[in-house]
């Protein structure tokens, strides 16, 4: 039974990062994938704090007297995630965002039909591009 | 300490810290100066550290003085130094190659940043091959994803910011798979690094944590390595990325990953768990051959040359994995063998396409007609690349096919040897298909391409032949190739 | 010793340096080809001395390489590859002869290009013929099929490229999903490539696996033209006939049969051939191809296209000889592959020539061509009567041996299908010249046209040596000796 | 508690499942980045509560919403058929609940993790490296190149947006068009507040020896004093004070001094960022080391996120302005 109540937890955890993850698989809107993989990754940290929690520890900032301490190494792991997972967010909505100037749209099966038409035309495909040519010029 | 203590940390350092000058001087010229320079660098320091190893055997260096596994550690062994070289060799003839390509391929005011994100993609995939640190691998193995989708969303077509996209979507779930995979193991272990978890994990094989964990990682891993059902995001990527790109990656990104791969099955696991206790080596041997006939089979209907090229290396990536699954010394030992001089073919054929669509101004089918007249040292390139794709005797391609039906054969498993020869029949196919289009003079009707010589620059052209030779080279001398895979194969197997 | 070792190297190198020179001679084709003949002169030389200096009981090394440890790129002839290399070097010369003259005559693109890749596929051959152990063999085996392809689509028509794909696909096809693995088996099981008199497979080799490499192997080896492998040929007829002439009548099938002939003697040993089931059906299979391809022969009216089928039936003739296995047998092989060597590339001068002086190239069109060309078709009479196998021709003996070798071995449906095919190749041949000669057709002007031309030259030498082979095999009859003797 | 935020995080994960309205589900996501810090915080990890809140709740929603305004709140009903995710997701999840089996329970003292190399940095840090946020010791110098590392990724971002979107030069600014309107009392609030953000970002900067905080968090409060400006002042006028390319090399020295501390160790004769280079007095090193190249985070993380910004709003004005036909 505590068996239980001390893995419900990381089962509840497990629930969300699924949760995530299936936004990201399932959803054909680009944004809302990004959104996914932002809780996916979110909820991964708590895994990890999760492990690196001490029932009746206290927060790893040393105190005279005090010596159980919740696991810093954890700690500072997610602190490096959450800044790369932060990242790689900024660069996919950017790029969502140039798909919306290209496509005109971020829906991902829209875009699939986008593409596959132009793989019969044999034009170069420069003039979707005015934004580059512009860009040239200046 | 002398400088060359420092050696292995320099050889990552010079590369990253370049990246920033880069931004700081803000000139096309100077950045790529700076990009030359760093990875020359590193190549020079890599050929230093390969003559410390095979002399005197692994390098351990504590960053920052905290020894190991308090601190991060980096770890040199036979494998990490010749995925390096592979790196540090590749990213040096890339940039080298890039100085026209790129400014004809991206627009101006991009070209600094882009010579800044290469250097970090390059760093970040060495920094993978180094490090002792599971955690440490994650971080850079970070880097160098984001720098990758960002260098392919700079492709002309815009179907490169898709291909990016679908990039960035499954890579970051692969390295979440992996940062979990960690994770598990860090709750059972304790420990983040490699040589301690080597040590720890023994006792906990049985371990159902351990074993997720073992599963999380790899799966996060083949993400990465584009292994057969995951290998979805390769193929945009490849095509539509800029030529200096396409080269780049293609010759390097999956090798790191297959480098991943070892590392943690035969390292921080070990060999008898990962492959003979797991039924990893099966399911690595049937998604292999799948690979290998599937992706022949789409790249022989590509009219887009780069993504016939593309297509083929999903294929390749087959054949190592599948030598991985053989579950042998001399496995391992071809797996290692293709995996360098896959990155020799791949590497000089997209550097000649490059150089193709910088005179033509594109890499289909029909641009390749009256190639031979126009640009005969590329062209040559290109016939030359492919016959090693196929494994012609003389070439690269040959040994690693012969070690890897070796291998095959070892294991009793004669059907594989069938199947990896039919591999290159496919190859035959998709490859005389550039070479046809090249060589055979089109019926003048139809010819668009003036047939004046324009052959392309010389920066582009060494570069581009530098690969080829080594290319004939391994394929004759295989001392270096084959007796270091050997030997590192050895090494990673281990007691086995 | 250090000179058949430099002889060997000459043997590679001069026609590798004649066709890397050639380019340079683009603008001035007498020069050009000047270059080839002396080169093919120089060859020969080499060729010959090789002959008289080698010392067969310690043949010379030669390691360019080592690709693979223990697998080195080794060069090592045996007798039957000094024949094999003689028999090139004897026929280049000739032929170039005649290219000169067919080339010009005929007004051929790209002329550089054709005498560049005519000498680089010699180079190789001659690399063929002198490689000491199976990898070696195989490199170059592959190297021919790409040397000769530019050849092959020189024309660079539809029709070639298709030719072209038929021919490398077949060709490559086999020697990757077949030879390759059989070479690489053999090795993973004998732990050694290299030829050795009495074959290099351990005693203890599970005789099934044995039976599976020689059907790898033989079938591996498409360039012997062995059904259902043999399309090809007729295909590869496309290139012009120079090449036809010694690449594929020689060289290229030549170097097949002669692949073929290295397995059996020096990697299986005849002993252990002759046991294995495989080679009997092997030996079917051969004997049904040589009466299947006189047939199909019958039945062509193209003559280059008869000629290549021609060409199909006596390749097996010899890849009878060497699936039978016994000395007699082997030594007609052999043999054959000279004899029929210098008949069948006469034929195809005489193609050539009829087809510059009439512009015909079918049988049906040929009556009463005679009186224009009498000397062309009496040559081609004299070869047809060598190819057959009628004296006084050098055709003659290897035919002998080969009927011997069936009649010793007790398999007399062989020596049916023998004599059978002879007779075949009695019609189809000669109903040639008798059209031209017999048949009247009154459109045809009686005008003479066969000035003296070089490639008549040519054609008049390889008439004369099937006659000489007869009358002198001497040193035929040394080398052969040594191969049994070897046996 | 716990079960309490659990469930929440349940719920808030649910609705962003279902819900179609992306703003919303933004709005969402900020709420459940805010329980997640909460729930952290419950688990004694501040300096990562601190993070998550100011990131995940702060400029990952901003981005999301800048995203938003571009390219529609709507999403479309997706077509194809949520079966196979739904097994894979199933697959993936049970994959995880299996490895849990064996996992020692929340909060056990004696679990592998607590034991093997932690203690050391429990135990040592405060005497070694002499700082009491032992989160900032592991961060900054046991494992200070991860942290360089982590730098370098954000530098990365930066040139990846910078990259992709381009940002646009002072000319482009529009001073006084705002993109919440003009009011007034916004406006003043924020004269108000702004000074006391900055500081306090300066405090966080700071303090990160001695409590939550460091680098990353002050970087990141810095820049959103900025944003805030940028926001109710108009489009542009923080582009005025601190104009991007300045920004753009603001942010490479930062990186340049973090790893330039590691160099000057490296030269000095110790292994790559071995702060006890930097002084005789080893702990005063650390001290010295772990200012600087938190020092050298700040920097960096403040002007990447900033450039970010600039170049998500750059993009909104010319995409409104021009009709999806904007110059990089």
């Amino acid at each position: 039974m505590s068996n239980v109540a001390g893995l419900f937890n990381y089962w509840v955890v497990i629930f969300l990062m699924m949760a995530g993850f299936f936004v990201v698989i399932s959803q054909g809107n680009l944004v809302k994938k990004i959104i996914g993989l932002s809780l996916f990754q979110a909820s991964a940290f708590i895994l990890y704090i999760s492990i690196g929690h001490v029932s009746g520890g206290e927060v790893p900032i040393y105190v005279e007297g005090s010596n159980l301490y919740s696991n810093p190494l954890p700690h500072v792991l997610i602190l490096t995630a959450i800044v790369v997972s932060v990242s790689t967010t900024a660069v996919g909505l950017a790029i969502i965002i140039r798909i919306k100037e290209t496509y005109n749209t971020v829906e991902e099966d829209e875009i699939q039909i986008i593409d596959n038409r132009k793989d019969d035309e044999d034009e170069p495909v420069e003039e979707e591009h005015p934004a580059e040519q512009k860009e040239d010029q200046s | 300490m002398s400088v060359v203590d420092h050696l292995p940390i320099l050889i990552i350092i010079i590369p990253l810290i370049a990246a920033p000058l880069c931004v700081l001087f803000d000139s096309a010229k100077v950045s790529w100066l700076l990009a030359l320079a760093a990875c020359i660098f590193s190549f020079i320091g890599s050929i230093k550290l390969l003559n410390t190893i095979t002399a005197s055997g692994p390098i351990s260096y504590s960053l920052g003085g905290w020894q190991p596994p308090w601190g991060i550690e980096y770890r040199l062994d036979l494998l990490s130094i010749i995925l390096l070289l592979l790196l540090t060799s590749i990213a040096s003839l890339v940039v080298l190659f890039a100085r026209y390509s790129v400014e004809q391929e991206i627009s101006k005011n991009r070209i600094v940043p882009f010579y800044a994100t290469l250097l970090l993609a390059i760093a970040g995939l060495s920094g993978i091959c180094i490090s002792g640190d599971v955690f440490n691998l994650f971080v850079f193995l970070e880097i160098s994803s984001i720098a990758s989708y960002t260098l392919i969303s700079l492709g002309k077509d815009r179907r490169a910011l898709n291909a990016a996209f679908k990039y960035l979507v499954m890579g970051t779930i692969g390295a979440t798979f992996i940062l979990i995979g960690i994770g598990f193991l860090y709750m059972q272990t304790g420990t983040l690094n490699m040589q301690d978890l080597s040590e720890r994990l023994p006792s906990l094989y049985d371990n159902r944590t351990i074993r997720a964990g073992f599963a999380f990682l790899t799966v996060g891993i083949c993400l990465k390595l584009a292994l057969f059902p995951l290998h979805l995001w390769l193929p945009n990527a490849y095509a539509y990325a800029p030529s200096v790109v396409s080269a780049f990656l293609a010759a390097t990104a999956t090798k790191v990953a297959v480098y991943m791969l070892l590392r943690f099955l035969l390292t921080v696991f070990d060999f008898n768990f990962s492959l003979n206790t797991m039924p990893l080596d099966v399911i690595l041997i049937a998604l292999g051959s799948v690979a290998i006939v599937s992706s022949s089979l789409v790249a022989i209907f590509q009219v887009n040359l780069k993504r016939l090229l593309a297509y083929s290396s999903i294929a390749q990536l087959g054949y190592i994995s599948l030598s991985i699954g053989l579950a042998s010394k001399l496995g391992i030992a071809s797996a290692i063998i293709h995996l360098f001089n896959h990155a020799l073919m791949k590497g000089a054929l997209f550097l000649a396409l490059g150089a193709m669509i910088y005179k033509v101004g594109g890499a289909e089918l029909k641009h390749c007609q009256g190639m031979l007249k126009r640009m005969p040292l590329t062209s040559l390139a290109i016939i030359i690349g492919g016959l090693s794709l196929i494994g012609i005797p003389g070439t690269a391609g040959f040994i690693s096919k012969w070690y890897m039906i070796n291998a095959s054969l070892e294991a009793g498993l004669w059907p594989l040897a069938l199947l990896i020869l039919f591999g290159s029949l496919l190859a035959i196919i998709y490859v005389w298909k550039m070479v046809e289009a090249i060589t055979l003079q089109p019926s003048t009707s139809t010819a668009t391409a003036p047939l004046t010589r324009d052959e392309a620059p010389l920066t582009m052209l060494v570069p581009i032949w530098a690969l080829v030779i080594a290319n004939i080279y391994y394929g004759i001398n295989t001392e270096l190739t084959v007796s270091l895979a050997q030997r590192a194969a050895n090494i990673l197997v281990g007691g086995y | 010793m250090e000179l058949s070792i430099t002889l060997m190297l000459a043997l590679l190198l001069v026609p590798l340096t004649v066709a890397i020179a050639l380019p340079f001679f683009n603008s001035s084709p007498n020069l050009r080809e000047a270059v080839t003949l002396f080169g093919s002169i120089v060859l020969l030389i080499c060729a010959a001395m090789l002959y008289q200096t080698i010392d067969f009981d310690n043949p010379p090394q030669l390691i360019l390489a080592i690709p693979l440890p223990n697998y080195p790129i080794l060069f090592s002839p045996d007798p039957l590859g000094i024949m094999f290399s003689l028999l090139v070097s004897t026929l280049w010369p000739i032929t170039s002869l005649y290219a000169i003259g067919y080339i010009r005559q005929h007004k051929e693109l790209n002329q550089t290009r054709f005498y560049c890749f005519f000498a680089l596929s010699i180079a190789v051959t001659q690399a063929i013929a002198l490689s000491g152990n199976m990898l070696t063999l195989f490199i170059f085996y592959e190297m021919l099929t790409l040397a000769t392809f530019p050849l092959v689509t020189h024309a660079g028509s539809k029709q070639a490229k298709q030719a072209g794909r038929l021919y490398l696909g077949i060709l490559m096809g086999t020697s990757i999903m077949f030879l390759l693995l059989a070479t690489i088996w053999s090795a993973n099981i004998a732990g050694t490539l290299a030829f050795q008199a009495d074959g290099i497979f351990p005693a203890d080799t599970d005789p099934f696996l044995l039976n599976i490499l020689l059907l790898l192997f033989v079938f591996g080896t498409a360039k012997a033209a062995l059904m259902p492998f043999h399309h090809w040929l007729p295909a590869a007829m496309v290139a012009p006939v120079p090449v036809s002439a010694l690449l594929h009548a020689v060289a290229v099938v030549k170097a097949g049969v002669f692949t073929l002939l290295k397995v059996v003697i020096y990697l299986f040993g005849i002993d252990n051939i002759s046991l294995l089931p495989a080679a009997d059906f092997l030996a079917y299979l051969a004997g049904f191809t040589i009466v299947a391809a006189s047939l199909i022969a019958l039945k062509q009216d193209n003559i280059k296209a008869r000629l290549a089928y021609s060409t199909i039936g006596q390749l097996s003739y010899i890849i009878l000889g060497a699936m039978l296995a016994t000395s007699s047998s082997i030594m007609g092989s052999s043999m054959h592959i000279v004899t029929h060597a210098f008949g069948k590339i006469t034929l195809f001068f005489c193609a050539g020539a009829i087809l510059l002086a009439t512009h015909k190239t079918r049988v049906s069109e040929l009556n009463g061509i005679g009186k224009q060309i009498p000397i062309t078709l009496c040559c081609f009479t004299l070869a047809a009567l060598s190819t057959i196998g009628l004296p006084p021709f050098a055709g003659m003996w290897s035919k002998w041996w080969l009927v011997q070798g069936t009649i010793e071995s007790g398999q007399l449906i062989l020596t049916a299908s023998l004599l059978i095919s002879s007779l075949l190749n009695l019609i189809y041949l000669l109903e040639i010249p008798l059209r031209a000669f017999f048949f009247q057709q009154s459109t045809t002007p009686l005008t003479f046209k066969e000035p003296l031309s070089p490639h008549l030259l040519a054609i008049g030498t390889t008439t004369l040596l099937c006659l000489l082979l007869f009358l002198k095999p001497d040193v035929l009859y040394h080398l052969i000796n040594l191969i049994d003797k070897g046996l | 508690m716990d079960i309490a935020l659990l469930a929440m995080l349940c719920v808030t994960a649910i609705a962003a499942i279902r819900i179609r309205d992306l703003f919303a589900v933004t709005m969402l996501f900020g709420i459940y980045s805010f329980l997640t810090a909460t729930f952290f915080l419950s688990l004694d990890a501040i300096d990562v509560a601190f993070t998550e809140a100011a990131v995940g709740a702060g400029i990952t929603t901003v981005l999301m919403l800048a995203t938003l305004r571009l390219t529609g709140r709507y999403e479309r009903k997706p077509k194809h058929n949520i079966f196979i995710p739904l097994i894979v997701v199933s697959i993936t999840g049970a994959a995880l609940v299996y490895g849990t089996l064996d996992a020692p329970l929340l909060g056990d003292p004696n679990a592998p993790a607590q034991q093997h190399v932690s203690p050391r940095y429990i135990e040592e840090s405060p005497k070694e490296i002499g700082i009491p946020n032992m989160v900032t010791s592991v961060l900054a110098s046991y494992r200070g190149y991860d942290t360089l590392g982590e730098t370098f990724v954000i530098f990365c971002a930066g040139l990846a947006v910078i990259i992709i979107l381009g940002i646009q030069d002072s000319g482009e600014v529009h001073p006084g068009r705002s993109a919440i309107g003009d009011q007034l009392v916004l406006r003043v609030v924020v004269k108000v507040l702004l000074p006391f953000i900055l500081l306090f970002a300066l405090y966080v900067q700071l303090h990160g020896d001695y409590g939550a905080g460091g680098g990353f968090q002050a970087g990141i409060i810095f820049a959103s004093g900025f944003i805030l400006y940028d926001l109710v002042f108009g489009e542009g006028d923080a582009r005025l004070i601190v104009p991007p390319n300045f920004l753009k090399r603001l942010a490479a020295l930062g990186v340049l001094l973090y790893a330039g501390v590691g160099l000057y160790s490296l030269f000095n004769g110790k292994a790559f960022l071995d702060y006890s280079a930097l002084s005789d007095n080893p702990t005063s090193a650390q001290h010295i080391g772990i200012f600087l190249v938190e020092l050298g985070v700040g920097i960096t993380v403040f002007s990447v996120a900033l450039t970010i910004f600039f170049a998500f709003s750059g993009r909104a004005q010319i995409t409104v302005k021009t009709d999806r036909r904007p110059p990089l």
